[in-house]
């Protein structure tokens, strides 16, 4: 089925299309995906949709290939099932996850640390009276830890781009060793275990992706941004030197496919 | 062991004592014993202690009621309904719970071992990450791993070598409730269980608790349930009574029977972010309602009819969803 | 239902029915109990017709509280799931037995001990080139370790009621502690796990049973056996001063039941 | 991972080479993959380390074929219809063969741990029994315990302390077999694998596989096998390939298809307890026939419907199964 590959201009897509787009563009056919609630699902059924049409979505709540006509709001909607191939539930898709069989894994996140921790458990002083609690880590750092490949998709603020996350949710290519909490590399917490970790953060402002060091640096800038804007934006000193240009915008085709196929109901999209 | 007795709802909470450690059915928005919720804040539970694999709504408003001492999970939330769990939230900000922090997994390992009788389970979920901070470790903070209380581990967790194949893992605990309250779609009179949809975590969560109370849209009769045992998920000697009632999920929802009510939980969420709301919210909701009959009459046949499922898809094709 | 209550005489029954008549007497009402193939299944299943039809039966292949109407040949059997409450598999009702969730269960074996140990893997020498191999384990070492009380029905042979069995496959009251082998008490190895043990052992000519130390003492000999000719089919030095007098023989009832209801085709009962 | 590739019974088995290590779906005799195992028979497979939660005929039989140098499980016979493994006893009297001996719950958790992904589990099952006699430890004593194989853990087991809550327990090594054989009674053509009835270990089994050949009485398509989510076992990604094989289990059962032919394995065991006997019998049934379907009309269509299951029991109510 042939689509329209143009590619749109500025002020022809919102901020969350590209979002979508690139995250979409992360995955390869074939792979075993990790979704969450809300971008990843319109990631994941975009990508199914074109590039990837034996790509297979695994949602944490038991949902394995599911195949929905109706976008589900979350992990635990029963539109997850529809046309699945196995319905569990989290022993046995975590145990999968554990057990490596997922290539790719889309994740969101509070804050960000250069090296890709994550945190989504609380802003400012934790502890056990906490300063700003957040909803916790969920399966995020499970999954993050397990997969393959891992992508975030986040807010770009300064805020949000920290030289070291409040709490390390979710571990990125240089984690602490506990009990000491020296920060070493994660292969070296995860020994045999290890598979990879994050590949790219997709913000509103540009695609970001890890160095040889485990260390964040600009891959691609969106249409609109400028290097120098995501660097204002980025409290940690982010590498820009490696930056290839400008991200590919979402082609009308993909559009149309957000928009009147994946979320006709604008559950996700506006 | 004993067959399950039927009784009804207030009665079945009724068993449920002050400072019980507690764990329930569902995910998120979904399968949540909300009615038993509601029973538990009218008879006005105190100091429970939650151990569950995800919160939600169920949990945030149980919180916000003054019922919950200590609450160990990974998440709660709204979902797109309500994007943290505010009640949670304002309470621990203010030293009134404890929270103890764990992974997705190394919660549910938690519930799966003791759901297998097993001290604990091994993962290598979540290492490198500040859940195993050991400043962070609540309950030990709060002088709580004594081995007073024998539901309370002596540690959070362990990290332990690999004998066999080299590397490090972790062990987490066993967690093994009083009571796990679960909402599921069909029970048998004797207590056979069938759980239709993504199976959650139920399972675990009922085979490690001690004592089970199974809230069903529908009690049928066992030579029905039993028709295709290969469809059940748990037998009546694990079950210690059993409660009928119909939409006792609302506002979560329950696969096969009826949505989420997404209104309902986006109206919960902005108006409890205060204390204040959620007292209000309380007092109009539960204690100035006698029963969950009651309840559901002022949510109302018209509503109800939008969130039932069409059974050639297990969710409401009617119901307005988006913006669009 | 009135069943007859005439106990058949000597001449009446045969060996196996009074087997199958005396276990059945061990299941309490209410009980959860383990059954495996062969007499077991007779013996549960004439509990459940008399004195205890709450009982739930539990088989090691994933069949739980099955009312079969159509004797198994085995636990594998499709007759067991027939109106079960759950059809599951080996690593449910195994974790079940681990939670401590079983009351009872019968069990078979080659050969057992004073202290009720059993084998089934070997008679003989074992090792590397074993001398004569049989079964091995199967479910009845864990099964006889985590359930609260366990029921062995064995034929009685001096070479089968041994000092010492050449190998431990199920662990009686005093076992070998690892790694030195010690022989201990079995709650010394179990601790927390502890639950309980063998119950009784119940031959072709009695029925004996466990006193405070754990030796295995004769409770009831069979009609038409006496406790002499039990002593002189048992190789070790067994206690018989407390034998409370003759097995209760089977009732017509009981007989009744056997024959006609639980097994009319002649599987297990000639 | 790329969809399962559909094959036939022999290019599927020809994919496994010597010296592999394999599991099973099953339990003792019912729904085994026999036809697969004569397939690898009739290729002249050797060297094979089993490694199954049980034995049944299908193990001892391809034992007594001279294609396994190790087998790991608990138990081996056929049930009603022959007490014994005779051609495990014989070859291992022999020293042709070496067994390591461990308890169902021991050997489970050893595939189970290899399903989750884990390197062990722990367990308190079969403490205090010879299955954890050192001077037992046969792969020990026969030197393969040095790490060269990655299939074969360097320790049997480990006795622990529990430091959360006290006293001792096993940790039991994951095995991950490198191809596990499943018979099932149906497979969506994308490798959705339903498994209807008790389920055995199958789950473990081809979860904790690296390779897993699906052979299923029926091939269905996806679509049909995905109307009910809930009844499937395993999806796709999981399944290296899927063969169509009718009749496939025979003589073992297959829930809801057919029963057991116990009177051919009653003969098989009968005229196999010697090695010429057994030689005997491989030459006829399985190297004069050059293939499944030469072997099922052998077995004669008379036969075969007398073992096809009654849909209302699942079980065959025209085969005469005892003395009376």
């Amino acid at each position: 089925m042939s689509r329209d590959t143009t590619l749109a201009k500025v002020g022809e897509f919102k901020p969350i299309d590209l979002l979508a787009v690139a995250a979409a563009r992360e995955v390869t056919d074939g792979d075993v995906v990790f979704a969450g609630t809300g971008l990843p699902m319109l990631a994941i059924g975009l990508a199914q949709l074109t590039t990837a049409p034996t790509a297979v979505c695994i949602y944490e709540a038991g949902s394995v290939d599911g195949r929905p006509i109706s976008l589900p709001t979350s992990v635990g909607d029963a539109r997850c099932i529809y046309q699945a191939s196995v319905a569990s539930g989290l022993f046995d898709v975590f145990n999968q996850l554990q057990r490596g069989v997922v290539d790719l894994a889309f994740l969101g996140g509070a804050e960000v640390d250069k090296y890709g921790n994550v945190n989504t458990t609380g802003m400012g002083k934790y502890g056990i009276v906490p300063e700003k609690r957040l909803t916790g880590s969920g399966g995020n750092s499970d999954i993050n830890g397990l997969a393959r490949k891992t992508v975030f998709i986040m807010v770009q603020e300064k805020r949000r781009f920290r030289e070291k996350v409040d709490f390390v949710t979710s571990p990125g290519w240089r984690v602490p060793k506990w009990p000491s909490g020296e920060m070493v590399p994660k292969k070296e917490v995860y020994n045999k275990a290890f598979r990879g970790g994050p590949e790219a953060v997709i913000s509103n402002m540009g695609v970001f992706r890890f160095d040889e060091n485990g260390e964040m640096y600009l891959d691609t800038y969106h249409p609109g941004c400028t290097p120098q804007q995501i660097l204002e934006n980025c409290s940690f000193d982010l590498n820009i030197s490696r930056v290839r240009g400008e991200t590919k915008a979402p082609t009308l085709g993909e559009l149309d496919l957000l928009y009147k196929t994946i979320d006709p109901e604008g559950i996700f999209l506006p | 062991m004993a067959k399950p007795v039927r009784m009804n709802l207030k009665e079945a909470v009724a068993q449920i004592p002050d400072g019980a450690m507690l764990t329930f059915s569902g995910f998120t928005i979904w399968r949540r014993p909300m009615a038993a919720v509601y029973e538990m804040i009218r008879q006005g539970k105190k100091n429970l202690h939650l151990v569950e694999v995800n919160g939600g709504t169920h949990s945030d408003l149980l919180i916000g009621a003054g019922c919950v001492k200590i609450w160990e999970s990974c998440w709660i939330g709204h979902e797109l309904f309500g994007k943290i769990g505010a009640n949670l939230a304002r309470r621990a900000e203010a030293g009134e719970v404890i929270i103890e922090d764990y992974s997705h997994v190394q919660i549910l390992y938690r519930m799966a071992a003791g759901s297998m009788g097993l001290p604990y389970l091994p993962t290598y979920a979540s290492m490198g990450t500040d859940m195993l901070n050991p400043a962070y470790d609540h309950l030990k903070i709060a002088g709580l791993r004594d081995g007073s209380n024998p539901k309370i581990p002596k540690k959070k967790y362990e990290i332990v070598s690999d004998p066999f194949y080299g590397g490090e893992l972790l062990h987490m605990p066993a967690a093994n409730p009083d009571w796990c309250i679960a909402h599921v779609q069909m029970v048998g009179e004797e207590g056979t269980v069938r759980v239709d949809g993504q199976l959650y975590s139920d399972s675990e969560a009922i085979k490690a608790s001690d004592n089970v109370i199974i809230v069903a849209e529908q009690v049928v009769s066992e030579d029905y349930i039993r028709r295709e045992p290969t469809r059940n998920l748990i037998a009546g000697h694990q079950v210690s009574c059993i409660v009928e009632q119909p939409w006792g999920a609302h506002p979560t929802g329950c696969f096969g029977c009826y949505e989420t009510d997404g209104t309902f939980i986006q109206n919960f969420f902005k108006s409890t972010r205060t204390q204040e709301g959620l007292d209000a919210w309380v007092k109009e909701w539960i204690h100035d309602i006698p029963d969950y009959e009651t309840y559901l009459e002022r949510i109302g046949i018209t509503r109800l009819e939008q969130l039932r499922a069409n059974p050639a898809f297990g969710y409401s094709t009617t119901i307005k969803r988006g913006t669009r």
